[in-house]
């Protein structure tokens, strides 16, 4: 490296736009000259080559454009007396692709490529940035994930009741959050209500829609006797259908809640969260709260077991198989219709098709879990939440689902009965 | 009507462990628990060659536990058992039944969308049909489809199920399905057959017809092991008798010589086999005889001791 | 005959003439055009214990199945207290005050015995602890293990569970599916016993049975069903000693005295 | 419009490459699921492996066409490898979840960039047409060098397009009636046991696992041809191996019956043929002057056409719960 | 497309003065449902307008009823009926699909039926060399211009460190490659490359890479998924004028009710092809035929431009061919581009028409750019608009 003096002789002006002191052509070269992260102004470039010659300064931001005549190449020449004391044109620092010309370190040849114009940006000296560190990545992941997982968990929470309580996988789920999702917008954002009312409309909403289901689908299925595959199709059916009724009323866009975006602002080190995210999460632990105290409290959460066992005998016991099934299916599209919402606001937006995305990973959650099983579906939801998020710390973000997955069916080798799964006995 | 035992099983008195002079199958110090519950814990047992075997023992004894595990459905905490001179610790199941160790299920396993002729044919062994290459070709497995099938039926004959061959498994009534359990275990000509209640639930009637199939078969050479809390037909088949009561062998021995051991009579049988439960009810007239009212007596101890246990339990 | 109230075991019997269930002509099946019970009859008086018996397949967990409103009913009628209960679903039953023990699947696997014990008592949680101490107090074992699943149980062990789960709600007609069956020989006399001494106060039984001499030793009638038609009716002691009954559904193992 | 040419539009699809391919994959899964009770809802995994194998042999080592076909397949066994012995003990509706994960795996994986140079990511992969097209024995262009059409009415072919085409029902006739075959003999009826009660048949001696593992393997191996027949004529794209082309397969499976033989080449053919039969029928309609439809735009037409597809399907299988060919007599004991 | 001229037969004689008396049947296979179901109106529009801007010229050729199909997606394989409706309804050209994968799976069909399959939106390099019989076209430009005007807008900004967040699929990748390479060649470096996959509906994990290297600067090559994305990073405090958008995801948010309202998007730049006319009129055009035809607003116009232009070449090419055969049409499409080299420029249809029905050979310019296509049937050349947003959240272009 060879150090030269220090810059003398009076600096020019800079132009008021960057090549505003020349003709302008469709042709330009131009860029930024930084030192230490400053922009460094007054600095004299020129150009030369083709027969032609032109020369101009930096301006207060170190931006400068030089105007040529033609799509050719020339010789770019930065004054490197013009720079600040001590300062050189490092060679380790030019853009890639470009070289110093022989027996100088400042002049380079540039050459424009499809279009009319080509950057040359010099960032001298000792940039720095300061990056999240990888803990805090992991903190601000966890706490993401955290959230994530508390709103699978309030779907999941629904699938695992109803397939406890009549052994159905209902892949229409996904419709049942994106439902919730759509009411809240229809409500909260086409009808202009205010959220605090719209969500418990939307809970209604979710109810009623679960009573709907039951009501008119499931229950005249189950009085067929249709089994479970057969019924599992229907559901399949039924999230096809639903799916494409919410994109034949709110189309192939993304819409969003009010308040959606709503500035991260409460800072606990490395957390940052938005008064949304708190809202959701606390939402979500109220629920699922009440939910564990129901199903372990209640007469009818034992039922929903007993049921699942044997239909038949629950209702010799003198159980009303049918209504509790009814609750559970209002209390399941309920909760899905709020992790709608909850959804909705974490990912940001609402879509059509926004529930059948989570839909893999709710029953993920509810599988890691042990099927069946309110509790480990809450279980399995956090867990499928974390990972998700914090996955691609490591692997690729294209394949940030392959983690969750792989660590479900690992999880399953070790146990084969999910987490909180048990094994029947045999003979 | 009663047919000769087996007897000289043992080679020495009818304690319990003692050896056989020609055991089918020993079992050493097998454990199993279950959390704080040991539900199996024998120490040595023969069962012997060429004869019927009855295990009988109070219910939870783990009999059915005991039968999982010789048959490689569940593991054991620690313990060995061979068969016809194989270890079969640690052998996958349907290894144990090829070698001609066959069991079958107190809660009876019908393969409900198979018809019960289906049911049948598929416990018949070493099928020349049931590798993927040869199924192909009906060729190779046709004859011995058929014969398979002439032998099924005429088991299901016996049974009294014929009628219902063509039907799904899934038809059937709860005896008929342990019938058909049974049914199915013969099939395959096995060298022991592990019966697991096989009577429970099935008509007197019927019984008494079955029960000759398996002294037939037992004459045939085959050695059967059964578990059973008909003492009738505990007393009419079996040539030995092992008790169990809270995983171990508590007793065996000749039939008529163990169902008369105190121990085994108060922890299982009671002493009052005999008894008219009707005259014992007072729903009919009769001679109230001493051991009536000795067991009157039992249950009413039994039930006040009960009660105050649980209530003691509530506080 | 004894005086039933000074016999040892003996409650206060409460009989009347009142018809409580009657099956009249009855015709029900599973598989369309097939039908299992062919027009059938029986009528079981206020506090009467009845028994079943018959070969296997012969319908009678069928017939018990329709009473209790989980087979289709395809002709003649069943009442229950005089009124039809044809078409009525099962839960309605239980709230009439009838039990019912299936023979088969008759206890909720993957609950607690103490839960399959609450499902007995569903509509009527509040007198629970009452009724767990009669329970207990007849199958003793249960009472020790409140909290094992029933799923992990043995097979006689369930079948304890399932007479439990029926008893506890107290009913006042009780259908029973071989209630002995995979139960140890004395634990089979205690449950003779008991369900004499249920129906003794008051509880009219109809019970069906394999074990058919036990049965037959302590019902008040029996049925030997055949086919689907009642084939024999009569005290239990006439059919215990009926030739014919012997021959071709008692047998002569355990009638020989051994 | 009119309704000849809807009817033509629709009877394209009895032979369609996509009818044929999807009804490979549901014979598959007949095997599996169908006779052997293996919830596999992976299908669209193994079709992926059996098209990827097809045209990364053909596209990167420049293997002919046959060899490609034998790639998938093998990829599809060693998938069911992978795949089975870790999760056959699970119990079935675990054994679901676990395959939809692996299938969502195996399309991630091809479509993520870290393999682009294979499966050129998310582009999927095409243009590997000619080896396959090179071995057509159909003469392409007449005498007077005009391209030949074959067939008649709403069936009209290249060359190119019938050799597709009879390819694949060639490889249908063979997948089908090797399953008739298999499952007439006691192979099938090991295997349906397995599916009532597989602890049942473990205690009659069957290998329960060896045999789960070849149904799981041969329904994979018709899954892959599935996947090179709907390959063969057009591209190869990750996003087509998604769940919802399981899920379609089953449908398509239960609409035939799922223990059959015929079963899921008739559910296919239903299927496409519904497809096939909105799709032109409701932009008719939507054109009309029949209330209420014809408010509808053709966008909402087209939305409303998969809104009636779900609705159909749900329809078929509530009021023909046993497909098809299915046998009623089953549904009165299914759980 | 492997021949661009030479197909067509006959075509050299045509006399140049004869009157034509052309109907030209066209049939749309764009996504009405699925994922993408977003970029089909705008699209529609483009060719729903160009017909009626064709029929109105009169220029002795006039468009027929077009068959409007569903392209759908890879996943509900709508794509799969609508080319076989096509291809029986006998159309000359295809206009479709939106998205490479689909136009892959359906384009060997179309081939062998003969008839045009012309995309406004496919940009993936596979199908410059396809086996396609000179009868695939597109006028979506390639990435590799875009990509350079977005590398050199954002180091001219004078950002030194920065991240891409990009789709998965040709679109993306490509789009991501060109910007990568322009970028760190004028001096600037990528600190953190993100890519999500189409379908895709959370970008947390993205996002938080992102934000975690510190980046000056952001270029979003997405489509509709900004509605999701740029909120979130707004949300997350990073500054909306260091955002950096592109063809698929520029949109006038502020008049976009389903942007949310307090999210501003004021300074952030974004480029797009676009032709010399100002959009605005044009956009203004597409919305009434939209909303005359049934509809409601439009509220996005990506690829309009681009399906108006394909009509009009296409129209433009049947004229100059005098035949509405698709091997004809296709053989006269690079000529009537300008690819010929000798056209007179000409910016509308009717003006077009108008030198082709004299004799001479016209050279489209339309609102997606001068359109020149290449012998493979690729665009070559495309004029790349730079706007920014301004306070009311609606973009200008800032480059004239
Ligand atoms: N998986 C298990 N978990 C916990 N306890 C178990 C399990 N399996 C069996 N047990 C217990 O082990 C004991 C033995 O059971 P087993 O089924 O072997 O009894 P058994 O002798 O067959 O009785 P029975 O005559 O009633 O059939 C029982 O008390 C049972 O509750
Ligand atoms: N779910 C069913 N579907 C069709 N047929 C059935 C069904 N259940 C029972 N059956 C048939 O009905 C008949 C009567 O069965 P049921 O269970 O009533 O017999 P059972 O008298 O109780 O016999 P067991 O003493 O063996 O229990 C039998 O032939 C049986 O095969
Ligand atoms: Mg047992
Ligand atoms: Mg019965």
């Amino acid at each position: 490296m060879v150090f030269l003096s220090a810059p003398t002789g009076a600096r020019a002006d800079a132009p008021d736009t960057p090549g505003g002191d020349q003709e302008q052509t469709d042709f330009y070269f131009g860029g930024v000259i930084t030192y230490d992260d400053q922009p460094v102004e007054g600095v004299t470039m020129s150009i030369e080559g083709n027969g032609f010659e032109a020369e101009t300064v930096t301006d207060a931001e170190g931006k400068w454009r030089l105007y040529v005549p033609e799509k050719e190449e020339y010789v770019l020449t930065v004054d490197e007396d013009t720079l600040p004391d001590g300062v050189i044109v490092d060679p380790e620092q030019l853009p890639e692709g470009i070289q110093p010309k022989q027996g100088t370190t400042a002049s380079f040849d540039v050459a424009f490529g499809l279009t009319g114009s080509k950057i040359v940006n010099l960032f001298l000296g000792e940039g720095e940035r300061i990056t999240t560190s990888f803990w805090d990545q992991l903190i601000e992941r966890l706490m993401n994930g955290i959230n994530f997982g508390l709103l699978l968990a309030l779907a999941a929470v629904g699938v695992s009741l109803i397939f406890g309580t009549t052994g159905l996988s209902n892949f229409a789920h996904g419709e049942m959050l994106t439902y919730g999702a759509v009411m809240a917008l229809i409500f909260g954002v086409w009808l202009k209500v205010p959220m605090y009312i719209t969500i418990p409309i939307v809970i209604l909403l979710g109810a009623a829609l679960g009573w709907a289901l039951d009501a008119g689908l499931w229950k005249p299925l189950r009085r067929r006797g249709l089994g479970l595959v057969q019924l599992m199709i229907v559901s399949i059916g039924l999230s096809l259908a639903g799916r494409y009724v919410f994109q034949f009323f709110i189309g192939g866009g993304t819409y969003q809640l009010p308040g959606a975006g709503a500035p991260r602002d409460i800072v606990f080190g490395p957390i940052k969260l938005s008064w949304i995210d708190v809202a959701s999460m606390a939402i979500s632990i109220v629920l699922l709260v009440a939910v564990a105290y129901w199903l372990l409290r209640t007469r009818i959460g034992k039922a929903t077991r007993a049921i699942s066992d044997n239909p038949g005998l629950a209702a010799a016991s003198g159980i009303n198989v049918d209504r509790v099934i009814r609750i559970v299916w209002i209390l399941a599209a309920a909760l899905a219709a709020i992790a709608g919402v909850l959804w909705a606001y974490f990912r940001p937006g609402v879509k059509w098709d926004m529930g059948v995305q989570v839909l893999l990973l709710i029953f993920a959650a509810v599988t890691l879990g042990g099927l069946g099983t309110a509790f480990g579906a809450l279980i399995g939801a956090l867990i499928v939440g974390i990972l998700v998020e914090i996955s691609t710390l490591w692997i690729p973000p294209d394949m940030k689902y392959v983690g969750a997955l792989a660590v479900l069916i690992l999880i399953l080798l070790v146990r084969p009965q999910g987490i909180l799964g048990r094994k029947e006995r045999l003979g | 009507m009663r047919r000769p035992k087996t007897g000289g099983l043992a080679k020495g008195d009818a304690v319990p462990g003692v050896a056989k002079n020609d055991p089918i199958l020993v079992i050493d110090n097998v454990t199993r628990r279950f959390g704080g519950l040991t539900a199996v814990d024998v120490e040595h047992l023969e069962i012997p060659r060429h004869a019927i075997t009855a295990l009988i023992g109070p219910n939870g004894a783990g009999k059915t536990t005991l039968f999982n595990l010789l048959c490689g459905f569940d593991k054991p905490n620690s313990g060995t058992w061979s068969f016809d001179g194989k270890n079969l610790s640690g052998i996958p199941s349907f290894k144990v039944a090829r070698m001609g160790q066959v069991r079958t299920f107190q809660l009876t396993k019908a393969l409900s969308l198979l018809t019960v002729l289906e049911n049948m044919k598929l416990g018949a062994t070493a099928q020349k049909g049931e590798s993927l290459w040869a199924s192909i070709v009906p060729a190779i497995w046709r004859k011995q489809d058929n014969d398979i099938e002439a032998k099924a039926m005429e088991l299901l004959t016996r049974f009294k199920l014929d009628a219902k061959s063509d039907d799904y498994a899934a038809s059937l009534s709860g005896g008929q399905r342990k019938l058909l359990e049974m049914a199915r275990a013969l099939m395959s000509d096995p060298t022991l057959v592990m019966l697991d209640e096989p009577m429970a639930g099935v008509n007197p009637a019927l019984t008494e017809s079955l029960l000759d199939h398996i002294l037939d078969l037992k004459d045939l050479g085959m050695t059967v092991l059964f578990v059973e809390h008909d003492m009738h037909m505990v007393r009419h088949i079996a040539d030995w008798v092992v008790v169990m009561a809270e995983g171990k062998v508590v007793a065996e021995g000749p039939p008529d010589t163990v169902m008369q051991d105190p121990a085994v009579v108060d922890a299982y049988l009671g002493s009052h086999q005999d008894v008219d439960l009707g005259v014992v009810t007072g729903r009919v007239a009769g001679e109230l005889d001493a051991s009536a009212e000795e067991l009157l007596e039992e249950i009413k101890e039994a039930e006040e001791a009960s009660i105050a246990e649980a209530e003691e339990e509530n506080k | 005959m004894t005086d039933p109230s000074t016999a040892p075991g003996a409650g206060a019997a409460v009989k009347s003439d009142e018809v409580v269930v009657e099956v009249k002509d009855l015709t029900a099946g599973y598989l369309p055009g097939i039908n299992i019970i062919n027009s059938a009859n029986l009528i079981a008086r206020k506090g009467e214990l009845i028994g079943i018996i018959g070969p296997n397949g012969a319908g009678k967990s069928t017939l018990l199945k329709s009473i209790f409103g989980m087979v289709k009913v395809r002709g003649g009628d069943i009442t229950v207290d005089g009124e039809s209960v044809v078409g009525l679903k099962s839960d309605k039953l239980v709230q009439r005050g009838v039990g019912f023990v299936p023979q088969t699947n008759n206890v909720f696997p993957s609950l607690s015995i103490e839960e399959n014990l609450q499902m007995g008592l569903y509509q009527r949680p509040k007198v629970y602890a009452e009724r767990l101490e009669f329970v207990t107090g007849i199958f003793a074992e249960l009472g020790k293990r409140l909290k094992q699943r029933a799923g992990s149980l043995s097979g006689g062990e369930r079948q304890m569970v399932a007479m439990s789960r029926a008893l506890m709600m107290d009913p006042s007609v009780l259908l029973l599916d071989e209630p002995s069956a995979g139960l140890s020989p004395v634990r089979q006399d205690d449950a003779f016993i008991r369900v004499s001494d249920i129906n003794k106060a008051g509880v009219t039984t109809i019970m069906v049975e394999q074990n058919a001499r036990r049965c037959l030793q302590i019902c008040d009638r029996g049925y030997v069903l055949d086919q689907g038609r009642d084939a024999y009716e009569g005290t239990g002691r006439e059919l215990l000693s009926d030739p014919k009954v012997i021959g071709l559904y008692l047998g002569s193992l355990g009638a020989d005295g051994v | 419009m009119d309704w000849g040419q809807i009817f033509n539009n629709t009877a394209y699809w009895f032979f369609s490459p996509e009818t044929i391919a999807y009804a490979l994959a549901a014979t598959g899964l007949a095997v599996q699921f169908g006779f052997g009770g293996l919830l596999n809802f992976g299908m669209a995994g193994f079709m992926a492996l059996g098209a990827y194998g097809y045209a990364i042999s053909i596209l990167s080592f420049g293997w002919p066409w046959w060899v490609g076909i034998l790639v998938g397949c093998v990829a599809a066994v060693i998938f069911a490898l992978i795949l089975g012995i870790p999760t056959l003990r699970l119990r079935a509706d675990y054994l679901a979840i676990v395959t939809i994960a692996a299938a969502e795996i195996v399309r991630l994986l091809l479509t993520t960039q870290l393999f682009d140079e294979w499966t050129n990511s998310a582009d999927g992969l095409g243009g590997y047409h000619a080896g396959f097209r090179g071995a057509n024995p159909f003469p392409k262009t007449g005498a007077d060098g005009e391209p030949i059409i074959y067939g008649f009415g709403p069936w009209q072919w290249t060359a190119d397009q019938l050799w597709v085409r009879v390819f694949g029902i060639i490889l249908l006739a063979i997948a089908v009636y090797l399953v008739w075959a298999i499952m007439r003999s006691p192979w099938g009826r090991v295997l349906k046991g397995i599916r009532e009660d597989e602890d049942a048949v473990r205690s009659l001696g069957k290998n329960v696992f060896s045999y789960k593992m070849q149904a799981l393997m041969i329904g994979g191996v018709f899954g892959a041809l599935g996947g090179v027949v709907f390959a063969l004529p057009s591209a190869v794209i990750p996003a087509t191996y998604t769940t919802s082309l399981t899920f379609f397969i089953w449908t398509i499976l239960l609409l035939g019956g799922a223990a059959t033989v015929f079963g899921p080449v008739v559910g296919s053919v239903i299927f496409w043929v519904i497809m096939g039969f909105l799709d032109n029928v409701l932009p008719v309609l939507a054109q009309s002057d029949i209330p209420i439809i014809s408010l509808l735009s053709s966008q909402q037409a087209a939305t409303l056409r998969f809104i009636l597809v779900g609705v159909a399907l749900m329809l078929i299988v509530i009021f023909r719960p046993q497909g098809i060919f299915g046998n009623k007599r089953e549904l009165t004991f299914v759980k | 497309g492997c021949s661009g001229g030479g197909t067509g037969g006959g075509d050299e004689t045509t006399p140049a003065t004869e009157e034509r008396d052309l109907t030209l049947k066209i049939g749309t296979i764009l996504p009405q449902t699925g994922t993408l179901a977003f970029l089909g109106p705008p699209e529609e529009a483009g060719v729903g307008l160009a017909a009626a801007d064709i029929n109105e010229a009169a220029k002795g050729i006039t468009i027929d009823d077009i068959v409007w199909g569903d392209s759908g997606d890879t996943d509900n394989k709508a794509y799969a009926t609508t080319i076989q409706k096509l291809i029986s309804e006998d159309v000359t050209a295809a206009i479709g699909a939106a998205s490479s994968g689909v136009t892959k799976l359906f384009l060997d069909d179309a081939v062998a039926a003969g008839i045009i399959t012309f995309s406004p939106a496919n940009t993936s390099l596979d199908f410059t060399n396809w086996d396609d019989n000179g009868l695939y076209w597109r006028t979506a430009p390639a990435d590799t211009l875009q990509g350079e005007v977005l590398g050199n807008v954002v180091a001219e900004d004078g950002h030194k460190n920065v991240a891409v967040l990009y789709q998965n699929d040709s679109y993306g990748t490509g789009l991501n490659e060109v910007f990568q390479e322009v970028f760190t060649g004028t001096g600037g470096e990528i600190v953190a490359e993100q890519s999500y996959n189409t379908g895709d509906t959370n970008f947390d994990a993205q996002i938080s890479a992102i934000l975690a290297s510190n980046p000056d600067a952001i270029a979003l090559i997405t489509f509709d998924e900004i509605y999701t994305i740029g909120p979130a990073l707004i949300a997350a405090g990073y500054p909306a004028e260091d955002l950096y958008l592109v063809d698929g995801n520029l949109k006038n948010f502020g008049s976009d009710e389903k942007w949310p309202a307090g999210v501003s998007m004021e300074g952030a730049k974004g480029t797009t092809p676009a032709g010399p006319a100002p959009d605005t009129e044009f956009q203004a055009r597409l919305n009434d035929w939209w909303v005359a035809d049934g509809n409601s607003e439009l509220t996005d116009y990506s690829y309009a431009n681009e399906a108006y232009d394909a009509v009009i070449l296409l129209a433009l090419a049947s004229l100059a061919a005098n035949s509405t055969d698709a091997a004809d049409v296709a053989g006269k499409l690079q000529e009537v581009s300008g690819g010929s080299g000798d056209g007179e420029k000409c910016d509308n249809f009717a003006d077009c028409a108008d030198i082709i029905l004299g004799g001479g050979t016209a050279d489209y310019d339309g609102y997606s750019g001068p359109i020149t296509f290449d012998e493979h049937g690729d665009p070559t050349e495309a004029t790349i608009g730079v706007f920014q947003y301004g306070a009311d959240n609606l973009y200008t272009r800032i480059d004239l």
